[in-house]
């Protein structure tokens, strides 16, 4: 059943393509001199285009299990590869555009992107602790490089400091939940963890470390409480960088925790499209209280928040929370809400953080005064800064709203009617914060009136990023079937 | 299995987990780091016991040769020899004690109450099938960990190079402020 | 020498771990903390490929948590250092300008 | 032609969209040419109104029954969650939709004197015109949504960057209000979809018409208590848009902030979605309850009216004054559907139709009179009439007709409310028609402080009202005359269908 | 020309519209238009009026109507005209006068700013008058009391520079408004029971017992309630005197001859739906109002005013009688009042033109400087004050002798009252008319300046004058007005018994040839015929029937009645002179000293000089209240409504977190509520986020540990 590590190999191209990048990047640093070469940026581009590529037409099929059961080759997989791609190549983008990151040598910066990138690859499709633990660090030590990137500033190193020992712990705790697995059921394989588990009826060590490995991919989330790193982390990154431990990450560790849950601690119901527990261990309930907690608490504290990176990290925390929703129902349905809410959040938040780093280019900072009365001074990136901010509160006709209708649709479906009746208390809670960036930049005048550029490319990308959170807010068909689709191969 | 092994068991338990106590409660942090150095010693003592022979000896390598040095060096980078004071006083205890003692009880707890299927262990040399394992099964983890390594190793000499980037990081603070 | 006594060696371990990253100010301090919470894991791992025969994924695990441990310290370190020079310090609590 | 008239609905809904498209590629300093772009962007809906009013079929009732609505179009929009464009219009959308079309047109015009960030003001207008129209038609409730939301956004802009002075604070009141409303508007949607069948297919449906018979509706949906509370989460969504009593608070501040030609939308269109969604959507769907609520929902309308009049009498701004009355006014609806009588739910629909004429003229008259004395302190003018004669006799036909002069459109409506709700709830109706002293009351009172009386030298000066703003009010005025005086063509809008709805709802008991 | 009626009222209407429009260009400012149109509405009216005097049938009717407003498939609402011998007499009565006071206005408003405003004001007055007259059903003639409402208020306030008159203007409106409330709820019982608002239809529906009992009596007070606020009938009277402050014209033409009567003819119009009950409370509220505003008038000294309270007073006259029974003599006082009193105004208004002060300290002597405006003067006020000959007698003493019947017929004593009030006011009129009369027109000068000033009118002021006082005589009225004018059966006595017995006029050749039988007119001859015809029209039924009405035989009735009007012709006759005569003594002969009959009665007199102080009441009570109470609302809407809402949101936050932190935000609006509470919390929660990274894994442990225990135990 599981292929060999020879037979893998063909189904592992994009990871090639990436690693591939990663070492030409390493003779390029060593080759190139001057650090304010553009060209290893245009060489990471290259690599995440072609695993783009390759990702996508790779044939995820029924979906099988390489590297002797390593990792899973099968829709959801192949979902998340084509999603953290698209993620980090408009990271790529955004950093080269950014001025923080200026002046400084490109090579290692790319170099941590993309191991990053790897390490969510593999952290997509792990179906075993051991890979799951080696593609978590993979994910997280090159993170915790890029928090640090901007070695001269304080914050940044703090950001790196606490991001550093805050991850460590995490995973730590995370393992010696693995651990107890393990030794619960002699194995590493989570379908193998599963099937024993379903058989015993140790619930104390189970829920020990159900708990214990939720410390670990609720960091990843930044799920409450959980979550204390991401603001200061976010703040403190260069904006690109945070942009990317915005979605980049939290997908990946959505995805893990999806397929570590749902394999190990419960078992598909064939057909009804539905799961069911294997265990008296209730996680689902345990989890929609940390959804309606993180929500509640991104959303509240964002309302306080002057500094727009460090509100937007506290909007991405209630995001978490919204599609945390969409993980407690045990639907395929659900999982499809989350997958397609993370679509629609891809653009929407990217874009987000890209208004902000053209603006910081420009004013140097990245307060909420530093918007006032943008919708003169940049009226285009303001506009379109107000697109993806009210597509984050889900209005119509932007995408955003859709994501929520499908999550918000699930969950009443469920009949989990409290948890909806809190998420909808908590959107119009994230319209508040939203609208004062708005009104810094519509209905404030500005304090100079100097107009701000918007270069080719930043300007490019960001109709590349509102285009289709206007349109998936009319016509979001196919998503939802790809979406749909992607589900429906994950219990395998 | 009884008679002195017993007793080297319980030696090794007694040296890591008074070792680890002294870490968490010693004010100096050299002292601290010499008692890690003991207690990481104890956890290796432990894998000879449990016949785990190949770990053990890594355990030696790579965290009594490797990581204690490490932190040894950090500690000095980073306090000035001017001042003295590498005392270390701790703060914060109770409610961290509280936590972590509930969370001992409930960690030992699980432990004791839980009916493992434990089967007699055999001492055997595990070296071999190791290095088997990370040949075939494991192969996809031990490369991936290459690439981590390759990673950690470019980000600590990026961060420890001293940087040019400093003055420009510098004005860029003053932009900030 | 059983399993849950081991079983309660890694968690007292885990927990003095856990104890020292929350209570230590020096930050190579709350290191070792993680270092010791790291080790715990390993504990469990090895008794119970041991006693529950010979299972060797839990070794195998083991040698990663001991290779990641390495990475991460390296890096870790480094980053401290990076902070000293930047602030003139390694005590974590005086790292508190990002907040709120 | 033929296929402008098998889309007329959606060249209405989207000809506007379609304008403020073109209008933000006008290249810059071209404000002439965005304002003309606008004027006609708006003008052609109006056209295609007259169409429809002319070949509209009176006879049949629609309501519930899909094939009785006209100039339906009838899509398949996203097929996975069976969401459709289904668009049609009857009795109870026609007149809203005229209304819809002529006021845009007027309220552009009205803002021909803005200079200030002209491009966006139209762009956005237009774009609110379009939410409107879509709510109107929307026969799916998806749709519905979506349109309804629509609006939100524009109109927090236009109040937020061309308001008065507190006009941000304003803005994120409407804003978050509505929202607020309008999420619980959302859940309740999700819910009704999930608990009914298209007869059809089966699968799930966002047909309205599908949901306003009860076979589609499972067990769960059929319980009672779960009825009331999809049915209040609906009542509080539209309450807030009329607004109702405790909900209202939100209205002054919006009205006193926005620039005149929206406070004109706002009452003249936007309070009307709130009873329209009652007509057209709580109402069929859960007749039980409505017959439940029916005597609290009387309660609320008289207290609007008599609570609207008495805080507009308590005001020193005019527009505010307008405003409350608003308020008032909406109570007339409100009593008069809760009534569900043939009489008071016509009753209901005239005095939406007519309040939107009034009471935009009035918020035009108040805005011409600001742009010349840039302050609205009634008690800071006096004696305007000997100035302004021409004004004078608008604002005073607008005033009369406000407070229900026979011969105008007000007072049919309101009559055929008492007439309608009496025989249901005396003493509350006894109650209400105190109102109609106190609206008499408040309105006379400011006319005299304002137009009448000593003139007040400040303003000896003062400009007479414009050409411009004469074609904005002149057809107001003759239709609130026509409507007053010989109702019965816009009544035949509305009967069939009023009173379908009535044996809809009364059919539950 | 009857088929032609209903182009009456529109005639003035087009003018209006003209008038508003171009009014200003058109030569003499258009005036002579709103007179051409009224004119021609006189002319048809006449027509009218000849062929209903043809007919002469006192079931006279002519009755069109098509549907107006349909809902559902029925027809609810029509529109059209009825016409029987009351309304023809109304539309002459309405249209003369209206007529004549344009033409005065010729003269009077010469000059004035709005000259063409004030004519096409005029126009829409005679529009809504006309309509009122003619409407068929309670919906429309509710709308027209209402547009008759409007334009008085236009034409009170004409001068609305002047802060008094556009006061005047808005308090007559809302009073009005208060009876109208009355008015539309009574309109609101008659459609809940009977679903139908057309006089005859309502009638039918009463009789086949679809609204009877209490609700019967609430809907005719109801409907009384309009009278009362038009007709100025206490307690609403307050309006009226203010209402002075129009041009003089208007007060003549609206708010002495034609508006104010107009709920005397609603009254009669609906007649058949009152019951005892209504009929007493009516009786009771003409008698309180004819009495109060008698004294008032007694005490002022503005010509205007004079005439204001002796308008109510007479009013007041008109609804006991119409109360007591008396249906012909309302109506008949309401035609004669017309007259008359409207040239008292015109006279009055001649006098101020001339003298440009409205002060009758400041007159005197003026019949010399305007002899015609005198004679025509006097003439109307004799009639007033009820000598014989006049029209004034004719009407007010049927009236006198309704009270007198009515109090012998009935059971309880107490209801002699009437009568009495009447009397003793019949005196008090002819005194405070004569007094006016003296002051203005006899004696010496006062006010020499003023005095050499005056002058006699232009023509187009004075002919209007002759030609009302040419009408104050009664041989105009006397009989064929009792014939035509002919007291329908009350429905309401029958409501429930068979309807088939409506057919007939009720009771009653007994008040019939009662109204006609006192010879003092000419025509006396005609009236016994008249009476006869009556009688034999309706003798053998009339037995039927009056049992229901009360129980005594037709002979019985009928000799009790012609008791009653010797009787009440007599005593009105010796009070009326008596009152004259001590009007001559007090202010002619100076043999009593009016200031010192005066001080005598100081505290009286003021009372009475300050109208019994009602707007004070009003002021204090009504108004003053209901405007307090609406700031109160104010303030409550700002801070309780806003708060209940604002108060929810606290108990979300206090459930989520401390809320102790939030009572600050307590006060303000329910979205600032909402939004402070929230902040407030979100500023609450992110002290949480220390920075101090020990915190964060603490929190990270604790929380893992207490979601661990909460799940495990």
């Amino acid at each position: 059943m599981f292929l060999g590590n020879l037979a893998s190999l063909r189904y592992f191209l994009p990871e090639f393509a990436v690693t591939a990048t990663i070492l030409l990047l390493v003779v390029l640093h060593v080759v190139t001199k001057s650090p304010k070469s553009t060209a290893s940026g245009l060489l990471s581009l290259l690599g995440v285009g072609a695993a783009i590529f390759l990702a996508g037409v790779a044939p995820a099929g029924a979906g099988r299990s390489i590297f002797e059961g390593m990792a899973a080759h099968d829709g959801f997989a192949v979902f998340f590869k084509v999603l953290t791609a698209l993620a980090t190549l408009v990271v790529i983008f955004m950093s080269m555009d950014s001025k923080d990151l200026g002046g400084r040598s490109q090579a290692e910066y790319y170099i941590f992107l993309l191991s990053t990138l790897l390490g969510m690859f593999l952290l997509s499709s792990a179906t075993d602790i051991v890979m799951l633990y080696l593609s978590l660090e993979l994910v997280s030590i090159p993170s915790y490089l890029l928090a640090g990137y901007l070695k001269g500033q304080e914050h940044s190193t703090e950001a790196a400091m606490k991001y550093v020992v805050f991850g460590a712990t995490a995973s730590g705790v995370m393992i010696y939940g693995f651990s107890i697995l393990f030794g619960l059921t002699g194995s590493t394989q989570i379908a193998e963890i599963g099937r024993s588990l379903a058989a015993g009826k140790a619930t104390l060590p189970m829920l020990l470390a159900a708990v214990m490995v939720a410390v670990g991919f609720g960091y990843k989330i930044a799920a409450v409480p959980f979550h204390m790193w991401s603001p200061d982390v976010y703040e403190g990154a260069p904006t690109p960088a945070t942009a990317f431990f915005s979605i980049g990450p939290k997908a990946a560790g959505f995805a893990v925790l999806v397929r570590f849950y749902y394999t190990v601690f419960a078992a598909a119901d064939p057909g009804t499209g539905l799961w069911r527990l294997t265990s008296s261990v209730d996680w689902p309930f345990l989890f929609a209280a940390l959804s309606a907690l993180t929500m509640t608490v991104g959303n509240l504290v964002a309302i306080k928040q002057d500094n727009v990176k460090r509100l937007l990290a506290y909007s991405s925390i209630a995001h978490a929370g919204y599609m945390l929703m969409g993980f407690v129902l045990l639907s395929s349905a659900g999982i499809e809400a989350i997958l397609f809410y993370l679509v629609v959040y891809l653009f929407m938040n990217l874009g987000a953080f890209y208004v902000v780093v053209v603006v910081s280019n420009a004013t140097r900072g990245e307060d909420i005064s530093d918007f006032t009365g943008l919708g003169s001074r940049a009226p285009f990136a303001a506009v379109a800064l107000a697109i993806f901010l009210f597509a984050l509160t889900g209005i119509p006709p932007f995408s955003g709203f859709i994501g929520k209708v499908y999550l918000f649709a699930e969950v009443i479906h469920r009949g989990v009617y409290w948890l909806a009746v809190v998420a909808a208390l908590n959107s119009v809670v994230s319209l508040y914060y939203y609208a004062r960036i708005v009104r810094a930049m519509f209905l404030q005048e500005p304090t100079d009136a100097s107009t701000i550029p918007v270069p080719a490319v930043s300007g490019a990308m960001l109709v590349l990023l509102a285009a289709p959170t206007l349109i998936l807010g009319v016509y979001w068909e196919p998503v939802a079937r790809i979406a749909a689709d992607s589900v429906r191969m994950l219990a395998f | 299995m009884s008679g002195p092994a017993e007793y080297i068991f319980y030696a090794a338990a007694a040296m890591t987990v008074g070792a680890a106590i002294l870490v968490a409660i010693l004010p100096n942090i050299l002292y601290a780091a010499v008692a890690l150095l003991f207690s990481f010693a104890g956890v290796a003592g432990l894998y000879i016991l449990l016949s785990a022979d190949f770990l053990a000896a890594t355990q030696i390598l790579i965290y009594v040769g490797g990581i204690i040095v490490l932190l040894m060096f950090a500690v000095f980078l980073s306090n000035r020899i001017s001042d003295a004071k590498i005392t270390n006083p701790t703060h914060f205890r109770l409610p961290a004690a509280a936590i972590c003692l509930v969370l001992f009880g409930v960690l030992s707890y699980a432990a004791v109450s839980t009916p493992y299927a434990v089967k007699k262990g055999v001492y055997l040399p595990t070296t071999a099938d190791i290095g088997e394992l990370l040949m075939t099964r494991y192969l996809l983890p031990f490369e991936v960990a290459s690439v981590l390594l390759l990673a950690a190793l470019i980000g600590a000499a990026l961060l420890s190079r001293p940087d040019r980037a400093a003055p420009d990081a510098g004005e860029m603070e003053e932009g900030k402020r | 020498m059983t399993l849950d006594k081991l079983l309660v060696i890694a968690a007292a371990l885990f927990c003095c771990g856990l104890y020292t990253v929350m209570t230590r100010r020096n930050a190579v301090a709350v290191l070792m903390g993680v270092e010791l919470i790291l080790n715990a894991t390993n504990i469990n791992f090895v008794a119970y490929s041991f006693f529950l025969n010979r299972m060797m994924g839990g070794q195998i695990f083991a040698v990663f948590v001991i290779v990641l441990a390495a990475a991460e310290a390296a890096v870790a370190l480094a980053i401290f250092l990076r902070m000293f020079s930047t602030t003139g310090t390694v005590e974590v609590d005086a790292a508190d300008q990002l907040k709120g | 032609m033929g296929f402008i008239d098998s889309h007329i609905l959606s060249f209405m809904t989207f000809l506007p969209l379609l304008g403020a498209g073109v209008i933000l590629c006008v290249p810059k300093g071209k404000n002439e040419t965005i304002k003309w772009i606008a004027a006609l962007a708006s003008f052609l809906p109006l056209l295609l109104a007259v169409r429809l009013w002319f070949t509209y079929d009176r006879t049949v009732a629609g309501v519930n029954v899909a094939s009785q609505f006209q100039f339906v179009e009838h899509y398949s929009w996203i097929p996975s969650i069976n969401v459709e464009y289904f668009v049609g219009a009857d009795g109870i959308s026609m007149p809203m939709l005229l209304l819809t079309a002529l006021l845009s047109f007027l309220a552009v015009i009205g803002s021909w004197g803005i200079d200030k960030k002209i491009r966006g003001y139209m762009a956005l207008f237009l774009l609110l015109e379009t939410g409107m129209m879509g709510t109107f038609i929307a026969l799916d409730f998806f749709l519905f949504y979506v349109f309804w939301e629509v609006m939100l956004l524009p109109m927090y802009f236009i109040i937020g960057v061309w308001g008065g002075p507190r006009k941000e604070y304003a803005a994120i009141k409407f804003f978050l209000y509505t929202l607020a409303g309008s999420i619980l508007m959302l859940i309740v949607l999700l819910a009704l979809y999930f608990n009914t069948t298209n007869p059809e297919t089966g699968a799930h449906t966002f047909n309205l018409l599908h949901y306003m018979s009860q076979t589609t509706h499972n067990a769960w949906l059929k319980g009672f208590d779960v009825r009331i509370l999809l049915f209040l989460g609906l009542f509080i969504g539209f309450a807030i848009k009329v607004p109702l009593f405790p909900f209202h608070t939100w209205l002054p501040d919006a009205h006193v902030e926005a620039p005149t030609a929206i406070s004109v939308i706002l009452a003249g269109v936007l309070l009307k979605m709130g009873t329209y969604g009652l007509m057209r959507i709580s109402f069929p769907i859960f007749p039980d309850v409505t017959v439940y609520f029916a005597l609290p929902m009387a309660i609320l309308g008289v207290i609007n009216i008599i609570y609207g009049a008495l805080c507009a009498m308590a005001q020193s701004d005019l527009k505010k004054l307008v405003a409350y009355s608003s308020v008032s006014h909406m109570g007339f609806c409100l009593l008069g559907m809760a009534a569900l009588t043939p009489l008071g739910m016509v009753g209901a629909s005239m005095q939406m139709f007519s309040h939107g004429l009034i009471t935009a003229m009035l918020f035009f008259l108040v805005g011409v009179v600001y742009d010349r004395a840039h302050h609205r302190q009634i008690d800071g003018f006096g004696g305007l009439g000997a100035v302004v004669p021409v004004y004078t006799a608008f604002i005073g036909f607008a005033f009369f007709a406000s407070l229900g002069l026979p011969g105008l459109s007000g007072f049919i409506a309101e009559q055929l409310v008492f007439l309608g709700s009496f025989p249901v709830f005396r003493t509350l109706v006894v109650v209400g028609a105190v109102g109609i002293i106190f609206v008499a009351a408040f309105h006379l009172w400011a006319l005299q402080r304002v137009f009448l009386g000593p003139l007040n030298p400040k303003y000896a000066t003062l400009e007479e009202i414009n050409a411009r703003e004469i074609f904005c009010l002149t057809p107001l005025a003759v239709l609130v005359m026509i409507v007053g005086v010989w109702p019965m063509p816009i009544l035949n809008l509305l009967n069939a269908s009023a009173v379908r709805l009535v044996d809809l709802v009364k059919a539950v008991i | 020309m009857i088929r032609y009626a209903y182009i009456i009222p529109f005639l003035p209407l087009l003018s209006f519209f003209i008038n508003i429009a171009v009014g200003k260009r058109l030569p003499r400012k258009g005036d002579w238009l709103c007179l051409g149109t009224i004119a021609i509405g006189l002319a048809m009216s006449i027509g009218i009026f000849y062929e209903v005097f043809q007919a002469y049938d006192p079931n006279f009717r002519y009755h069109v109507v098509f549907p107006w407003i349909t809902v559902g498939d029925r027809a609810l609402f029509n529109a059209g005209i009825l016409i029987d011998n009351v309304t023809a007499v109304m539309l002459l009565v309405v249209t003369i006068v209206s007529t004549l006071v344009h033409l005065f206005s010729i003269g009077y408003m010469h000059g004035d700013p709005r000259y063409s405003r004030y004519f096409a004001y005029l126009s829409i007055f005679s529009f809504s008058m006309l309509g009122l007259v003619l409407a068929e059903s309670f919906l429309f003639i509710y709308i027209f009391w209402e547009l008759v409402g409007l334009s008085s208020y236009l034409l009170i306030g004409f001068w609305f520079e002047k802060k008094s008159a556009s006061d005047a203007g808005k308090k007559a409106f809302i009073v009005n408004r208060v009876g109208d409330f009355g008015f539309l709820i009574g309109i609101l019982i008659i459609y809940a029971t009977c679903g139908v608002l057309g006089y005859d239809q309502v009638f039918l529906a009463i009789g086949e017992g679809k609204l009877s009992g209490t609700l019967l009596t609430l809907a005719g007070i109801g409907v009384f309630c309009g009278a009362i606020g038009k007709s100025a009938q206490f307690p609403l009277h307050v309006w009226l005197p203010d209402a002075m402050e129009g041009p003089t014209p208007v007060s003549a033409l609206i708010h002495a001859a034609t508006m104010v009567a107009a709920g005397v003819y609603l009254v009669g119009r609906v007649y058949p739906m009152f019951t005892p009950d209504v009929f007493l409370f009516i009786a009771c509220f003409g008698l309180i109002t004819l009495f109060i505003t008698a004294t008032i008038a007694l005490a002022q000294n503005d010509i205007k005013k004079v005439l204001a309270y002796s308008t109510c007073s007479q009013l007041g006259y008109m609804i006991m009688g119409l109360g007591v029974g008396g249906y012909t003599a309302g109506l008949a006082h309401l035609s004669t009042h017309a007259a008359f009193k409207a040239c008292l105004f015109l006279g009055s208004g001649s006098v101020i033109h001339a003298v440009h002060s409205q002060d009758i300290q400041e007159m005197g002597g003026l019949r010399k400087k305007m002899p015609i405006t005198f004679v025509t003067f006097l003439i109307a006020t004799l009639a007033i004050s009820g000598v014989p000959g006049f029209s004034g007698f004719y009407s007010k003493d049927m009236i006198l002798g309704a009270a007198l019947e009515f109090g012998m017929k009935s059971a309880n004593p107490l209801h002699m009252i009437f009568f009495i009030g009447a009397l003793f006011t019949a005196g008090l009129t002819a005194f405070y008319m004569f007094r006016l009369v003296i002051l203005t027109f006899f004696g010496a000068p006062k006010d020499h300046h003023k005095f050499d000033h005056a002058h006699e009118s232009p023509p187009s002021m004075w002919i209007p004058l002759v030609i009302l006082a040419g009408l104050s005589f009664s041989f105009w009225y006397s009989g064929w007005f009792g014939t035509l004018i002919r007291k329908p059966m009350s429905v309401a006595n029958l409501a429930g018994i068979s309807a088939s017995a409506k057919v007939v006029p009720m009771e009653h050749a007994a008040v019939m040839t009662s109204d006609a039988s006192h010879g003092s007119s000419p025509a006396g001859a005609k009236q016994e015929q008249a009476s006869s015809h009556g009688t034999s029209a309706s003798g053998e039924t009339s037995h039927a029937v009056a049992p229901a009405a009360h129980g005594e035989s037709h002979e019985e009735a009928s000799h009790i009645a012609h008791t009653a009007h010797a009787y009440a012709m007599y005593s009105s006759v010796a009070v009326g002179t008596l009152g004259i005569f001590l009007a001559f003594v007090v202010y002619s002969f100076g043999w009593i000293n009016p200031d010192r009959v005066a001080n005598a009665v100081k505290p009286l007199h003021t009372f009475l000089k300050n109208k019994w102080y009602f707007d004070e009441l009003y002021e204090a009570t009504v108004i003053n209240g209901s405007k307090a109470f609406s700031r109160g609302l104010a303030w409550f809407d700002m801070h309780v409504v806003d708060g209940l809402v604002n108060l929810t949101a606290q108990l979300g936050v206090f459930v989520s977190f401390l809320v102790g932190k939030f009572d600050d935000y307590v006060v303000d609006g329910a979205v600032n509520g909402v939004a402070s509470a929230t902040t407030g919390s979100g500023s609450v929660l992110r002290r949480l986020q220390t920075g101090k990274l020990y915190h964060y894994v603490f929190v990270l442990a604790g929380g893992a540990l207490i979601i661990f225990l909460i799940k495990a135990f």
